[in-house]
């Protein structure tokens, strides 16, 4: 388990590398993300005081939108050179690869988000009054969901030819009930109604992932298998 | 009363749409199967 | 082999048929007319017979899936194709139908019931599965990947279903009473009688469906490898 | 020792490899050669864990390879058509990282010496995405040798080098040979499967149809002869 570790770590270490080199699906996400906010801000008038309601759901909209653009390169980018075979041949758990994928995009995302989320407060005008601890704790708890299934999907997706377009279609249906949880407890917290409403919603989160998470733990060496 | 019209039109439409897609499958292996047999009576 | 799988297939005609004509006496002659609703609550018991074929179908997709994993044959992969095919059929007739019921007893078409929902979320997974299948590559490689996406799939759907009811009863707390199969308080024999046979009537329907789409995809398979062998030995 | 017993391989309604049986000792250089779609990939990817054959099965050092043995692959380098490298990043760091994958003891040092074997260690921090073909190569033969295995898989190493670089590659190989070490080459070019190899196979439609050692004396044209006659089956 500990090598499992080790291993994802390197190869996240290396993804984010890269990604620091160049920026590219980083800078590509954020102003991506920057981009729905202002369509959004022409859709609904921010000016608008009912338009506040809407900013729970807008939160996940921009952060699954942003984020399946980074999922799509996670794997994709491993085609380059093949190095994904690389990584099959190298003496590792294939888990590992999964646990070092997952934890670069959440690194990748979770920036994305720093970045996305005080934007979108700024252009909607919309003052946080709710408590910070548990809105990072359910923005968190829900990103790993996402990233989890989003994760697996995308090496799923990866083997076909048009995977930009197939994750989508495989990885929205599956994220359903996480989002229903996930913009729900945002809510809760953002109007300050009662956190005991917010925690439930956040267990069932919390199962979800870790449901998810050991679900696609074992069945990741099936994709990395070649026929 | 409309509505439960409605509703069995629906679903004997769809059932038949799918034994229809059948079909259509059989007919495609019919005539695949054609074209076999006349490879092989030219070899 | 081939005469009692033709036998059974000649069984589950015969007692199609008729269990057909009998489950639509039973809905439009036999049993009593709803007195609140009318002759429009006749729609609930095909309705509720397709959505349980619906998961049946899901299931046994999930059931050939995990089979698979542990040995990938082409029997499975078939199977579980066909059974999604005909899983994508009964979810698109419990959506309409349940739509119909909607605006029939409520007065509008959609509504975020958690069990119809959860069929939308349902067809959405099934198209999504069947999009996998459709994939570029080897036979033994989709049926991986498949496979995998299956489970997956299968694991999502009681959570879909808990967070939605979850989510309703929170937003708006029980408007529609325990919602459409209890039809509030109870069900009447008769009708239970009938929607009991319906759903038994149903579910042959689908056995059928089966058994002749997998007989067919299976003809299928054998003509296109006996065409890929007469081609190599053209080329050759 | 790496042993393939009986291996048969199918792949959708093709078979690939049929009974396939090869050993290979401490040492020995094989040569695999054959037309196009004799196996000879597929073989190289059964042996190194990238698929399961369908029957059969592959022995290392006595231990058979499956899917939970990650620590036999270390064992094996396997360098194929592709470099498996990442182009963002210097030579140092793709090997480094591909060091710590295979848990190799001193990266840096070893990483320092490889790249000046292969005539790498000036670029040693530009991003490989500027390199040429035969830099790349160069660059994917240092990656296998660092990780020490005791058996080569080396699938057609000499594309896109230029003269100077097949011998350096042609002397790498042979040093590690007297160490002990076991490779099985795959290649087109005969002329360096003379060189680098003391045994060949030739495979074609997925069975071995020759097996024997090279004869170093004869050249070229009576190798090309006979390789068309086993392959012609005659």
């Amino acid at each position: 388990m500990k090598i499992i570790l080790a291993d994802a770590l390197t190869i996240a270490a290396k993804d984010l590398r890269n990604e620091l080199k160049s920026k590219q699906t980083s800078g590509m996400m954020i102003i991506f993300s920057s981009l729905v906010i202002l369509i959004f801000s022409f859709a609904f008038d921010p000016t608008n005081n009912t338009v506040k309601a809407i900013i729970p759901g807008l939160i996940w909209v921009i952060t699954i939108f942003s984020g399946l653009l980074g999922l799509n390169r996670s794997f994709i980018s491993e085609q380059e050179n093949d190095s994904l075979t690389g990584l099959k041949v190298a003496p590792i758990d294939p888990s590992s690869i999964f646990l070092g994928k997952v934890v670069a995009n959440l690194v990748l995302v979770t920036i994305v988000q720093m970045l996305s989320i005080p934007i979108l407060f700024l252009l909607f005008d919309y003052k946080f009054h709710g408590d910070l601890i548990w809105f990072l704790l359910i923005v968190l708890t829900a990103t790993i969901g996402f990233i989890v299934i989003g994760t697996f999907l995308a090496a799923l997706a990866a083997n076909a030819k048009n995977s930009e377009m197939l994750l989508p279609v495989l990885l929205l249906p599956l994220l359903s009930p996480l989002m229903i949880g996930a913009v729900q407890a945002t809510k809760i917290v953002l109007e300050q109604e009662g956190i005991t409403d917010a925690i439930s919603w956040l267990q069932l989160m919390a199962a979800y992932d870790l449901l998810f998470f050991a679900a696609c733990f074992f069945l990741f060496e099936y994709l990395m298998e070649g026929s | 009363m409309g509505y439960l019209f409605m509703a069995y039109t629906i679903i004997w439409a769809l059932l038949a749409g799918y034994i229809f897609v059948l079909g259509k499958r059989q007919k495609d292996l019919k005539k695949e199967l054609k074209v076999l047999e006349d490879w092989k009576s030219e070899q | 082999m081939k005469q009692p799988s033709a036998f059974v297939d000649r069984m589950l005609y015969i007692l199609l048929v008729p269990a057909m004509f009998v489950s639509l006496y039973l809905i439009f002659i036999w049993s009593p007319i709803e007195k609140q609703m009318g002759a429009s609550q006749k729609i609930f018991y095909f309705h509720v017979s397709t959505a349980w074929v619906a998961f049946l179908a899901f299931f046994v997709v999930g059931y050939y899936c995990v089979l698979m994993l542990k040995r990938p044959t082409e029997d499975r992969f078939i199977k579980a194709g066909i059974s999604a095919e005909i899983g994508v059929v009964f979810t698109t007739i419990t959506l309409l139908t349940g739509m119909i019921w909607g605006k029939s007893a409520w007065n509008t078409w959609w509504t975020w019931e958690p069990r119809l929902v959860t069929v939308l979320i349902l067809l959405f997974i099934y198209i999504a599965y069947l999009f996998v299948r459709k994939m570029e590559g080897t036979w033994e490689k989709i049926a991986k990947l498949s496979a995998v996406f299956g489970i997956i799939g299968c694991i999502n759907v009681p959570i879909v279903f808990m967070a939605i009811r979850w989510w309703n009863t929170k937003l708006h707390p029980v408007v529609f009473g325990e919602g459409k199969n209890q039809s509030g308080g109870g069900v009447e024999p008769d009708m239970l009688v009938t929607l009991l046979f319906c759903i038994g009537t149903i579910t042959l329907l689908y056995l059928f469906m089966m058994r002749k789409g997998i007989e067919i995809e299976k003809m299928r398979l054998t003509v296109r490898k006996a065409k890929s062998r007469v081609i190599e030995k053209l080329a050759s | 020792m790496l042993e393939l017993k009986e291996i048969t391989k199918i792949i959708g309604d093709k078979i690939i490899l049929r009974n396939f049986s090869l050993a290979l000792a401490p040492g020995e250089s094989v040569a695999v050669i054959g037309p196009n779609g004799a196996g000879k990939s597929t073989f190289f990817k059964l042996a190194a864990g990238l698929m399961q054959p369908t029957s059969g099965e592959i022995l290392l050092n006595g231990e058979q390879i499956k899917k939970k043995t990650h620590l036999l692959k270390k064992r094996i380098g396997y360098l194929g058509h592709e470099s498996f490298l990442y182009s963002a990043l210097t030579p140092l760091e793709n090997l480094r990282f591909y060091g710590k994958l295979y848990k190799v003891k001193n990266i840096e040092e070893k990483g320092m010496e490889l790249l000046k074997a292969v005539g790498l260690h000036y670029f040693k921090d530009i991003p490989i995405r500027s390199f040429s073909r035969g830099m790349i190569q160069r660059l994917a033969i240092a990656r296998v040798l660092l990780t020490e295995p005791d058996f080569l898989l080396l699938d057609e190493p000499h594309t896109g080098l230029d003269q100077e670089a097949v011998s350096l590659l042609n002397l790498l190989i042979k040093e590690r040979q007297e160490k002990g070490i076991a490779i099985l080459l795959i290649s087109h070019d005969f002329e360096q499967v003379i060189q680098v190899c003391e045994r060949v196979l030739i495979l074609n439609k997925g069975r071995v149809v020759e097996d024997k050692s090279i004869d170093h004396q004869r050249g070229l044209m009576p190798f090309k002869n006979w390789y068309e006659a086993a392959v012609s089956g005659k």
